[in-house]
């Protein structure tokens, strides 16, 4: 191909004509190969200079533009806009950023402008071994799969239905409702749990667009954002399994407790009256709070932070609910007498301090401890701890309840595996990012929503709710394709060896390996275009589209030239 | 396209050494610089550690103090040099290339496979006394020095490559200009001219082709007679030595398959060669099979395959230079073997590898009536 | 002036860079900005390449660990770099003319100071002799 | 203690009953192993089925025509063995073929792995020297006293990795004085127990002698700290290097025959390794000339990058080069250092991750500033 390269320096005010000679660099450049015009202009982003931009390349039939200016950042895409609209393809363009990495940083004039030299011919050097990319279009699902039927997955459901989307709600339990059904109030309030959770679970069923699947399991996930395909199937019936495809997959698998069997000093499982907080919420949901022996408890301990060593990490909700059972035993029990055993107390929020300020009260103690032992004596449990100020101590108590750390339900790492998203701590769903993106994941669309990314409260899990229902209503809008990144890597058939280095490094799963060619291949619509695995590969067999080897290469041999 | 010599094009000049003939051809070579008839220079140079030569494209014209148009030892085949210069394309640069004969005859034949690109480089040849086993350079440079000094003035090969010891090309002229110092008086050497290229090159450089090239002419056939017998004699030794299959495979079962031969040789162009390519690369159940037919196989199998398959792919082109011998880390005789080869089955085409560039390579091409021998009889 | 190539990931160090000169932050005019996705396209055959073909000094800059916006290229980035150091050490060549550092998008004062330092250092250790040299 | 069977044959000829047991029993279909191919003191890695052809069998023949973990690899390349057959392996030849597994380039499934303690090789040129047999009753001696060897291969003069580390049977070796009369073979693994279960002689428990590896460790480990110094005396900045690879040709049979470089093609030799004439134009407007091919420099440094992680070693490249470049000890040199970086030893556990496939959040800090 014959290359037209036209140059064009952006004067931006005064902010570069002052500080270099534009001329200069004008004079260096003009000569080069393939050079067919160099040009300044006063400012290249207004609307003056993207016509002025236009007619050159028309006068001159550039086919590669240059423009050394600012910050690609700033106006990257303006530019190739400016190309496409006349006819280049726009990565045909490079810019230079002669502003914010070279005039703005140096008040040597003469420095700066041999800088701004170098800056120019790097990119006229990258230019040259440009190849025009295609922007790729696919139609796009707007159905949404939503797995996991507690409060998160109905919220989500619930939310997205309402804006028309087709759900597919996926529950491995006989019924919707989650951990949540079993919980007489909900704290801080104090409210009864069971109207509104009836409520949600009442208009799901009535929502048409809502398709649910009760004990039934995900078997696989296949594709990617816009374009998924799902395999569900009954767990009463292993043959019965339906296949349908969405665009966008939400995780609410929840949490379950930590078995506080893996640890011997609670006696759980060993003696009566050791109750888990899951088996207290149902007992208190039943009516009435009973030893085994049917008798009425005279006192109870509230054992918080099990597990917490174990897992290494605080729940967040154990204590607020912790006070919340104190609350229960005493309005059906009014002279019980209540012991909180708490390593830390773990009470944040506007409202949450009143609350246990208004638990707090006669024949309520809170008690810090450590090295918490349980042990039968006749008829009573002996609570052997050591406290802060005296040493080793006990109490006797007829029931303990234990509020066990959450953990990640047993299907978390294999819907992870399907989607290529990793495990974070505590083997919960790793978000992308814990502050600015934490209900995305790895995977485009592909998001999580509640405990299933780390122990949460009702609150945070209706807010995670609505913020996946914001990501996929903007993501993925029915009618509107989707576009892939088009600067993504490409595996040389005839140069790969099969080693698989690069599934190793890639941090989306974008790269599978055919068995039968014995040589990975890239899924262009999940790459991300980051080019780790181009580094890692020993062999040469990947380019990333737009950062070739090549063209970084003559990029910084023409700038340190 | 280098156009074959016509004869009126083949004439020579008799030119006076000052210092030595080395200085001679640096200050001709400056010469063709500073007048422009070539931009750049394509000849050895001793490397910094003194312990070998390489090829070096000169552009600095002060480099050429440092030039040696002909070193002691071949550590790259020229051909190869000028194929990493020239295989993307002519480009602009004037190019004066001095290599030995077998080095521009394995060039012409890659113009032939597109491999190079010499219509911009002046292809300069020069009477070749052979050049030395490379290790016996490394080992003692400056003894090697002297060695080949002396062996070059009485033209003693006993020191060099077994194939330059029967090499009857050493003189052979397919560039465009050749370099001869045999025949010649102490205090001269002939340039002769063997293209349009090269007379325009001399033209240039005010050389006139009014020289008298009897005496060389006369060496060299006297010389390339003396070696073809010896030649032959080495053929016909090495035959009776390797002539049946199991001496041939016990002369490659040495080999350990290291390719030196293949990767250093100017004609196996390949970028990746058959024989390191999947298609020899079998399943387990494979070699199992054929290590239960006869009891046992070598590992890895094919070695022989493998040597002859290259005969099969380049023996036809090979200039005998002996680089693949020089390369092998087990001794094999491989250039002999493939000289060997390589006359039989040039010969059945009348073909001289790198002869002339108007010579198509034999199966690039057919006469309708040739090698009946071959054929069953017609009915 | 050294001639310091730097390769700067696009989403912090880039961005940093860019900072640097909007905040007016003032640094050598030695360094030459490469724009890379992510600190771990840096290939260290690409250095290596950038170092025989003269560069005086090469600065790879990425993302702080655990804030790659590919999620974990920088510690590969890392892992090579550390390598390709040792690679450079062990043949004698100075290593010292390589840097790795981690600048983000709000860092352009310590990029700019990453920038001087830098430079500072490799006018200490004067030009790099590969640059003319003809028997690379 | 680990199991042990002991053999009163000299310990060649035990392992080769030994593998002959195992081939008339049918527990193994074949066995790998250096093989006599003439006279001459020539051996080749071969693949045997039959016990008679096991009579040429010389499974510790201090030569190593080609690493064996490249052959193994070869031989699995397209799917583990079908058959179970055994290979008996240097303990740097396991270690690369371990390497290369890790690289999707073999399978270790069906193969049954006999090592032993290695006193090393002699460089290939020996062969064609043809003294090699002079040479061999010497070698022998020295290896059962537990001491070095004159004229190996520079880079087994310098090997302290002389002990294998997945072996299923180890043969006792280094310093094991009554090598010629009785054959050890230590069963490390229950595969291994399995193999030699049926197999007449005497089973016991023994190690092998943590002393005598140790005082022989230590003589290694001073002979490579003498060749490093050596060649960090030569390896000093630009002009060092190109005093050391001045002199390559170019033929890269360094990577051919390194068992780590397993690329179908090599990245420098690739079209993108190639120079373009205006490549050619501004190289030598810039440097006034540029040797031809160019990019020795750059070949070299560059392998270092992508196998030095890897690198077991084995002195194959050196042995090969045809201009005696001492590629070996430079390589196990900046090899190690790098391995050492990552506390990483090529081979040794076939779980290990390349550490460049991996990495760890809190790690090299020091590096950045």
């Amino acid at each position: 191909m014959n290359r037209k390269i036209g140059v064009y320096i952006c004067e931006c005010g005064p902010n570069i004509s002052e500080k270099i000679d534009i001329d200069k660099v004008i004079e260096a450049v003009r000569f080069l190969n393939d050079i067919v015009v160099v040009e300044r202009y006063k400012l290249l982003c207004s609307e003056d200079g993207k016509k002025y931009l236009t007619e050159q390349i028309k006068r001159y039939g550039l086919t590669h533009l240059i423009i050394a200016a600012c910050s690609p950042r700033d106006h990257q895409l303006t530019f190739m806009e400016v190309c496409e609209n006349a006819g280049i393809n726009p990565y045909l363009f490079q810019l230079a950023n002669i502003r914010e990495q070279c005039v703005w940083i140096t008040a040597d004039k003469e420095e700066a402008t041999k800088k701004a030299i170098r800056l120019t011919k790097a990119a006229i050097g990258r230019v040259r071994c440009h190849s025009p990319l295609e922007k790729k279009e696919m139609e796009s699902n707007p159905d949404v799969l939503i797995v996991g039927g507690g409060i998160a997955g109905i919220e989500t459901s619930l939310q997205l239905a309402h804006s028309d989307r087709k759900i597919y709600l996926v529950e491995k339990t006989a019924s919707l409702g989650g951990l949540i059904k079993n919980f007489e109030k909900t704290y801080p309030e104090m409210h009864p749990c069971s109207i509104s959770i009836q409520q949600k679970i009442e208009t799901i069923n009535k929502t048409n667009n809502i398709k649910i699947f009760t004990d039934s399991e995900v078997e696989d996930i296949l594709g990617f954002f816009g374009n998924f395909e799902i395999k569900v199937k009954k767990n009463t019936n292993e043959k019965d399994s339906v296949s349908f495809n969405v665009g966008a997959v939400v995780f609410a698998t929840g949490s379950t407790l930590f078995n506080p069997n893996k640890t011997t000093c609670y006696g759980y499982g060993k003696f009566d009256n050791v109750l888990t907080a899951l088996e207290f919420e149902k007992m208190n949901l039943s009516g009435e709070i009973v030893l085994k022996n049917n008798k009425t408890p005279k006192s109870v301990a509230i054992i918080h932070c099990v597990g917490r060593t174990e897992k290494g990490y605080c729940s967040e909700i154990c204590c607020m609910y912790s006070l919340k059972f104190a609350r229960y035993l005493k309005d059906k029990i009014p002279d019980i007498k209540v012991f909180n055993f708490y390593s830390d107390l773990c009470i944040p929020g506007k409202t949450h301090q009143k609350f246990y300020e208004q638990t707090q009260g006669k024949n309520i103690d809170f008690i810090r401890a450590k090295n918490i032992e349980i042990a039968k004596k006749g008829e009573h449990l002996t609570i052997t701890y050591n406290d802060e100020k005296s040493g080793k101590n006990n109490y006797d108590v007829d029931m303990v309840i234990l509020s066990p750390a959450l953990e990640p339900t047993a299907d978390t790492a294999r819907l992870a595996e399907f989607t290529g998203i990793s495990l974070g701590d505590g083997g919960f769903f790793a978000e992308v990012h814990e502050k600015l993106g934490p209900v995305s994941t790895s995977s485009q669309g592909v998001f999580i929503a509640g405990c299933s990314q780390g122990p949460k409260s009702i609150p945070d899990t209706i807010i995670q709710a609505e913020a996946v229902t914001g990501k996929i209503l903007s993501s993925l809008i029915p009618g509107k394709k989707i576009e892939p990144e088009v600067k993504v890597s490409f595996i040389s058939e005839s140069f790969c060896i099969g080693c698989k280095t690069c599934l190793d490094v890639c941090s989306y799963g974008a790269i599978t390996f055919n068995e039968t060619k014995k040589v990975s291949v890239v899924n262009e619509v999940i790459c991300r275009g980051c080019g780790n695995c181009v580094a890692a590969c020993p062999s040469g067999a990947i380019t990333l589209k737009h950062f070739t080897f090549n063209q970084i290469y003559q990029e910084l041999k023409a700038a340190i030239q | 396209m280098i156009k074959p010599a016509a004869s009126s094009e083949k004439k020579g000049a008799v030119l006076s050494i000052k210092t030595t003939i080395q200085d001679s051809i640096r200050n001709l070579l400056k010469k063709g610089m500073d007048q422009g008839v070539f931009d750049a220079v394509l000849i050895p140079m001793r490397v910094p550690a003194g312990d070998s030569f390489s090829y070096v494209l000169i552009k600095d014209k002060s480099l050429l103090n440092n030039a040696v148009a002909l070193p002691p030892i071949m550590s790259v085949q020229g051909a190869k040099a000028v194929s990493s210069v020239t295989r993307l394309g002519n480009g602009t640069m004037k190019i004066a290339a001095v290599m030995r004969p077998c080095e521009i005859r394995a060039t012409i034949e890659l113009t032939k496979l597109d491999q190079v690109h010499v219509e911009n480089m002046t292809l300069i040849s020069i009477d070749c006394p052979g050049v030395m086993p490379i290790l016996d350079f490394i080992r003692e440079p400056e003894k090697a020095i002297k060695l080949f000094e002396n062996a070059t003035k009485s033209w003693d090969d006993t020191i060099m490559r077994p194939v330059c010891q029967i090499c009857d090309k050493s003189s052979m002229i397919a560039g465009d200009l050749h370099i001869g110092t045999l025949g010649t008086k102490k205090d001269a050497f002939f340039i002769i001219s063997n293209s349009k290229k090269g007379k325009d090159t001399l033209e240039k450089l005010d050389i006139p082709l009014n020289g008298n090239i009897d005496s060389w002419q006369i060496k060299v056939k006297e010389n390339a007679e003396e070696k073809q017998k010896k030649r032959k004699k080495t053929h016909k030794d090495l035959k009776t030595k390797i002539g049946h299959l199991d001496n041939l495979l016990d002369t490659f079962s040495q080999c350990i398959n290291c390719h030196n031969c293949m990767r250093v040789c100017p004609v196996c162009y390949c970028r990746l060669c058959y024989f390191d390519s999947d298609k020899v690369k079998h399943p387990s159940g494979e070699y199992l099979r054929r290590a239960k037919e006869k009891g046992s196989i070598r590992f890895l199998p094919d070695t022989t395959l493998f040597h002859m398959g290259r005969m099969m792919h380049m023996s036809l082109s090979c200039v005998s230079c002996g680089s693949c011998e020089d390369a092998c880390p087990m001794s094999i005789p491989v250039a002999q073997i493939f000289s060997m080869v390589a006359d039989e089955t040039q010969g059945l085409f009348d073909y001289v590898a790198g002869r002339s560039s108007g010579e198509p390579l034999p199966l690039k091409t057919y006469k309708k009536d040739e090698l009946h021998e071959v054929e069953d009889a017609h009915d | 002036m050294p001639k310091i190539l730097a390769f700067l990931c696009n989403w912090c160090s880039y961005a940093g860079a860019d900072l640097a000169g909007t905040s007016r932050s003032q640094y050598p005019s030695s360094i030459l900005p490469i724009r890379v996705m992510c600190s771990s396209r840096v290939d260290p055959l690409l250095i290596l390449r950038a170092f025989l073909n003269g560069a005086d000094g090469v600065l790879v800059a990425g993302c702080h660990p655990g804030d790659c916006h590919y999620q974990e290229g920088n510690y590969y980035t890392r892992r090579r770099f550390m390598m390709l150091k040792k690679v450079i050490e062990g043949c004698g060549l100075e290593s010292d003319r390589l840097r790795l550092s981690w600048v983000s998008a709000s860092e352009g004062s310590k990029y700019a100071r990453v920038a001087t330092e830098f430079t500072k250092k490799i006018k200490e250790l004067g030009e790099n002799s590969a640059k003319n040299e003809i028997f690379l | 203690m680990t199991k042990a069977l002991k053999l009163t044959k000299n310990t060649e000829q035990g392992v080769r009953e030994f593998v002959k047991f195992l081939l008339e029993k049918g527990n193994v279909k074949g066995v790998f192993t250096l093989k006599k191919i003439n006279q001459k003191g020539s051996v080749a890695y071969s693949l045997i089925t039959t016990s008679d052809e096991l009579n040429d069998a010389v499974p510790f023949y201090p030569l190593m025509p080609t690493n064996a973990g490249t052959l193994l690899s070869r031989f699995t390349l397209n799917g583990s063995t079908t058959e179970p057959i055994v290979a008996i392996v240097k303990p740097c030849e396991l270690r690369a073929f371990i390497e290369l597994i890790k690289r999707e380039q073999g399978s270790l499934e069906n193969i049954y792995i006999i090592s032993s303690t290695c006193g090393g090789v002699y460089p290939l040129k020996i062969v064609a020297e043809e003294t090699i047999e002079k040479n061999l009753s010497q070698y022998w001696d020295a290896v059962k006293k537990g001491e070095m060897n004159e004229n190996l291969r520079p880079a087994c003069t310098g090997c302290t990795e002389f002990t294998p580390y997945t072996a299923d049977i180890t043969v006792d070796l280094i310093g094991h004085n009554n090598l010629d009369k009785e054959c050890v073979l230590i069963l490390n693994t229950k595969k291994g127990e399995e193999l030699a279960k049926e197999m007449k002689g005497e089973f016991l428990e023994r190690e092998l002698d943590k002393e005598t590896l140790k005082k022989f460790y230590d003589k290694r480990d001073a002979a490579k700290k003498k060749l490093f110094n050596e060649i960090n005396t030569k390896m000093k900045g630009l002009d060092g290097l190109i005093e050391i690879f001045g002199r390559c040709i170019g033929c890269h049979g360094c990577s051919t025959v390194c068992p780590i470089c397993y690329c179908k093609l090599c990245e420098f030799d690739s079209s993108d390794s190639e120079y373009k004439p205006s490549t050619y134009e501004s190289e030598l407007k810039r440097r006034g000339g540029l040797k031809v091919p160019p990019g020795t420099i750059y070949y070299h440094l560059g392998r270092l990058a992508h196998m030095g992680i890897s690198c077991v070693g084995c002195g194959s490249c050196e042995d090969v080069c045809p201009v005696d470049i001492p590629l070996s000890i430079i390589f196990k040199k900046v090899g190690e250092s790098i391995q050492q970086i990552f506390e990483y030893i090529p081979g040794k556990n076939i779980e290990e991750k390349i550490p460049l496939l991996t990495y760890e959040e809190e790690e090299f800090t020091e590096i950045e500033e």
